[in-house]
């Protein structure tokens, strides 16, 4: 049985639809991307699967239950990145990730500073993240996918500001969360580079 | 339960740290609040007799007025930065988190109030039975302010056209004003404040259970 | 045309930190001995030869603090606004730091004379406070200082901090005039100028000439204490200069 | 020079289109006036001859406090989404752009606030003579409010703390403050009000020339 | 001769020295790209460039002049375009571009409508940007460079949110401006596709 699916749904803003009669389904271990040109509605898709805008029609289901009926339930299993990086410019790389860390309503502990190595910010434990460069603070904002046990991350456009290192560490990740059973959707302009892991596409808009 | 608590007091922790990040950050409500209770003679000219009349009123209105130039620092970077969304997604109950929201202001703000409020009355020197009732409705009341504007906040954060709301609301200050001031009034020719009392702990109680819940309601509708 | 280039020459050699930090030892060193015999000769004076006053009795006295200290209050304001615009015009770094290092020790002259007035205000007035014009202007300025050094610590780069304060300063500058003339322009319970009076018999020779004695000991303190934060300023400033490398090897071979 | 006045009405036009369509943010510090001049009849107790003493100098602090709410909007929204940086970097000095954009805060705020007052005033039954030094006072100095208004704001935007603001700007509103209540006082009782008329007017000239320099440099300092 | 030149540049930041010693000229037609991993200082040299940041050593020299004694003249010259699109949300995409045009104190008369087809926004002159999406933002921030006369253009990751075929359009757009003369300073972490226009590097950091 798919975990996460989607029936018939409709989206409509600035008056256009911007799609209609979507369906999908994702199994464990399934890896979604969302193609389309600028403006085709991929935000919009994500933002609706994780319930931050009502979709007009159709619905979105979570081990067969209605997000919206049981948004606490979806949401500790969820973890949403989006176009901004939801992090404080006025607090430091670890304050971030301990608040991020306690957010995402996992109780193990986590060494801060291995997974700031491991996401090559080595040393900026306490760094204010508004002196940091762009991609270092979307690094920051990223990290939250290495402190949570959710199954299902939905990820917009991780890989802006990033460079390459940084986009293979995303991807590498991105693989083994889904070969253990997780789940990713996520939208992006790049190429994927994840060495023949299978990946589902969806496209919006009429040009492909 | 405990794992409530624990998330209320990260946040907790959160906002009190953005807030003292900057040493200057906590003394500048209470300057603020000064500089304003300065205005006053300035604008009504320095007829003592008169002043010693208004001092109380004056520190009441002074206390709301710097509370509304203050309560937009609730929700607005967390609004820019995306950080309310974050809030919004999380696995806890959303009225949780804003209540450890408005904890955190109602302590960097309201409580230096306080006190800033009570030296203010000592130098001007507030006669001790008005300054037992100031100190009462201060604390009853700015709990209120805190909590009910963010509500407002809550709704009009980013928003255009959310001025209505924030006007019906905005009104919602006036029981507390006008109930302090009762009390500061009744104190001051030596009659009994419980009544007044009474009406301000109601209106905290009703704030306490009800704001937060309106206020993720708030933010709710706003972000959809 | 060539005096101008002199003054020139000799002001940047002046405002260099290094010749700076030299003769500000000196300067600093002379300035407190004279701090020092000022201060005894106006407190001997004021407390205990000048008369007590046939009104006010012998709660006068306390205009030995009140007056320099609201005098220096003025003063120093001014020093930092105009030793900050310098620093903002002409980029120079010891202008920024006088500027900067003035404001705590103004601040304090403006405290100490708020509440040496106030005390002072009891007796006379029958009240700490009144909400007179002089006062309460000159309590603005008190939280004019108090900006000040809040909009300082706001930033996180010193010379950055230092030009923002400039302006700040700068542009608060209005209200010393206002503070000054406040006695004049409103009536005021507050005392009007004493060097007005001078030719007349309102304030005697005796009570007067610890007053002047009392001014030059705040003077001079202010310009000790402020050449000590300076120098220690300069120190962290340059901490990676030659000079000041050198000056801690000689200070560790002193101590060794 | 056509072509400054040009780009002086462009960015005019810019804010002004920015504001209407933002109407809350128009509109709030209006609403907010009036609602501080609600408050003092709750807090003073609804004794009306003193009330009546106090009128004018009660519009001349809300209308103070409502323009400190209003500030952080002159470079708050060009400040987050790095229009300030292109402001900075175009080809025509800083200070005529900083020009328009006061300007149009003037009249998105200023003006209107003007008018409000007026019809309070008018509201509140303040005697003609009183009311003609209101308007002026106002005329003169509301300028002067948005003038060095722009300067603190662009030294603090972006820095941590709304109130840091607040704390910087009211020292500096108090000349203004001062000459115009002594204005109105005097008019109250009948008499001339040139000499503070003149004040007011050299303080309106002197920051119409230096205070769009001051905030053009505050600005570079600020980004630098 | 060449236009713009560094000379001896350093950049301070966070006590760390992130470049020193850094020269470049740049000659008419120069194409510039500036690579570096995530923090390298690929920003703050373009934002010293245009004068938002100071170098603590070195200068900047645009036509021999440093940039700090003529700086209105350099300007006039110039374009930059950085990680923020320096675009007004609750204006029109028309509205917007109407304000960018006139700062770049192009007199000529232009067709707004033309551009935003150009850059693929057709039919979206009197959308608010804050329906936009990123990409489409974006590229009203990107219209600047179609309405302007300045010779230099600096840009700060221009393709973030881009999808390719934007890419496309503003990797031509850069190969016209340089072939007529003029010159790009631009940082970005993807492949540039411009069919063999010669492209300089600088590389900053320690890891190409
Ligand atoms: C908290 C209360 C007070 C404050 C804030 C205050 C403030 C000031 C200030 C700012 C000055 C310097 C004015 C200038 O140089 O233009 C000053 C000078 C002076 N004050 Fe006060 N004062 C206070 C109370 C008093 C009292 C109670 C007295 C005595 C009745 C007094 C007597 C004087 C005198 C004699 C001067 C020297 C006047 C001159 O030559 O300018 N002050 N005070
Ligand atoms: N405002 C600031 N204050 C202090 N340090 C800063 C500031 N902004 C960036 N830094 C630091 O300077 C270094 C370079 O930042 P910069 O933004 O130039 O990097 P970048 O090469 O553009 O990186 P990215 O590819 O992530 O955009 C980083 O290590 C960062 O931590
Ligand atoms: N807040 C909004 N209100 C109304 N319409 C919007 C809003 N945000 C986006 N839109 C419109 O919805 C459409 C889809 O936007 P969306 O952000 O989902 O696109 P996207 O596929 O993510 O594009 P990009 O690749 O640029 O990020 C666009 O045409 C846009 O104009
Ligand atoms: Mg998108
Ligand atoms: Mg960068």
């Amino acid at each position: 049985m798919s975990i996460f699916n989607i029936k018939n749904l409709q989206c409509i803003r600035r008056d256009n639809i911007l799609f209609q009669g979507l369906n999908f389904d994702l199994e464990q271990g399934g890896l979604l991307q969302i193609d389309g040109v600028n403006g085709s509605g991929k935000s919009s898709l994500l933002q609706m699967c994780v319930g931050l805008i009502q979709a007009s029609e159709g619905s979105i289901n979570w081990n067969g239950v209605n997000i919206k009926e049981s948004r606490y339930q979806f949401q500790s299993d969820m973890t949403y990145f989006g176009h901004s990086n939801g992090v404080k410019a006025e607090l430091t790389a670890r304050e971030n990730m301990k608040v991020m860390h306690a957010l995402s309503g996992d109780k193990s502990d986590i060494d801060y500073s291995s997974i700031l190595k491991q996401i090559g910010l080595a040393g900026l434990e306490d760094v204010l993240l508004s002196r940091m460069s762009a991609g270092q603070k979307r690094r920051v904002g990223l990290s939250r996918i290495f402190m949570t046990q959710s199954k299902l991350w939905l990820l917009d456009e991780p890989f802006n500001a990033l460079d390459k290192n940084g986009k293979k560490i995303i991807e590498q990740l991105i693989v083994k969360h889904c070969t253990a059973g997780g789940m990713v959707i996520f939208a992006t302009h790049q190429t994927m580079e994840i060495d023949g892991y299978p990946l589902q596409h969806i496209h919006l808009g009429n040009e492909t | 339960m405990n794992e409530y608590l624990n998330i209320f007091f990260v946040i907790l922790r959160r906002d009190l740290t953005l807030a003292f990040r900057n040493k200057s950050e906590f003394i500048n409500p209470l300057m603020f609040f000064v500089i304003i209770i300065i205005l006053f003679p300035l604008a009504f000219g320095s007829d003592s007799a008169l002043l010693k009349q208004l001092t109380s009123g004056i520190i009441w209105i002074s206390a709301l007025l710097a509370t509304c130039l203050s309560l937009e620092a609730i929700f607005r970077s967390d609004f820019e930065d995306g950080s309310i969304e974050q809030l919004t997604l999380a696995r806890y109950p959303l009225t949780l988190l804003v209540s450890a929201k408005v904890t955190a202001h109602w302590l960097t703000f309201g409580l230096p109030l306080i006190i800033v409020a009570l030296l203010t009355g000592l130098v001007l020197s507030v006669p001790s039975q008005t300054m037992l009732a100031l100190l009462i409705t201060l604390l009853l009341g700015t709990p209120v302010l805190s909590l009910i504007g963010a509500i407002t906040v809550a709704l009009t954060i980013g928003l255009r056209g959310g001025m209505l709301l924030s006007l019906l609301i905005l009104p919602l200050y006036m029981p507390v004003l006008i109930f302090s001031m009762l009390a500061v009034q009744n104190a001051t020719v030596g009659q009994s404040i419980a009544a007044e009392i009474y009406f301000l702990s109601g209106i905290l109680v009703l704030a306490i259970t009800l704001a937060p819940i309106t206020t993720a309601a708030a933010l709710r509708i706003r972000l959809s | 045309m060539s005096l101008y280039k002199k003054c020139h020459r000799w002001f940047h050699q002046f405002a260099s930190p290094k010749y700076f930090y030299d003769i500000s030892h000196i300067i600093s060193k002379y300035a407190i001995v004279v701090c020092i015999i000022c201060f005894i000769a106006g407190l001997y004076g004021g407390l205990i030869l000048a008369p007590a006053d046939y009104q006010q009795g012998d709660s006068f006295r306390i205009m030995y603090v009140h007056v320099p200290a609201a005098w220096m209050a003025l003063f120093v304001y001014v020093v930092m606004a105009v030793a900050g615009g310098i620093g903002l015009i002409w980029h120079i770094k010891l202008a920024e730091i006088v500027a900067r290092n003035s404001a705590p020790i103004g601040a304090s002259f403006t405290f100490l004379a708020l509440v040496s007035g106030a005390i002072w205000g009891k007796p006379m007035w029958g009240a700490y406070w009144v909400w007179d014009a002089r006062l309460t202007s000159f309590l603005i300025l008190f939280f004019l200082y108090l900006g000040y050094i809040a909009l300082q610590s706001a930033f996180e780069d010193r010379r950055v901090a230092a030009r923002a304060g400039a302006i700040l300063a700068l542009v608060g500058i209005v209200n010393i005039p206002i503070i000054h003339y406040s006695v004049e322009w409103w009536s005021t319970l507050h005392q009007g100028s004493i060097i007005s009076q001078i030719d007349k018999p309102t304030v005697h020779m005796s009570m007067l000439i610890p007053l002047i004695f009392m001014v030059l000991a705040f003077k001079t303190f202010y310009v000790t204490s402020l050449l000590i934060r300076v120098r220690t300023e300069i120190l962290e400033y340059e901490s990676n200069t030659s000079w000041v490398k050198q000056l801690l090897r000689d200070y560790k071979n002193v101590t060794n």
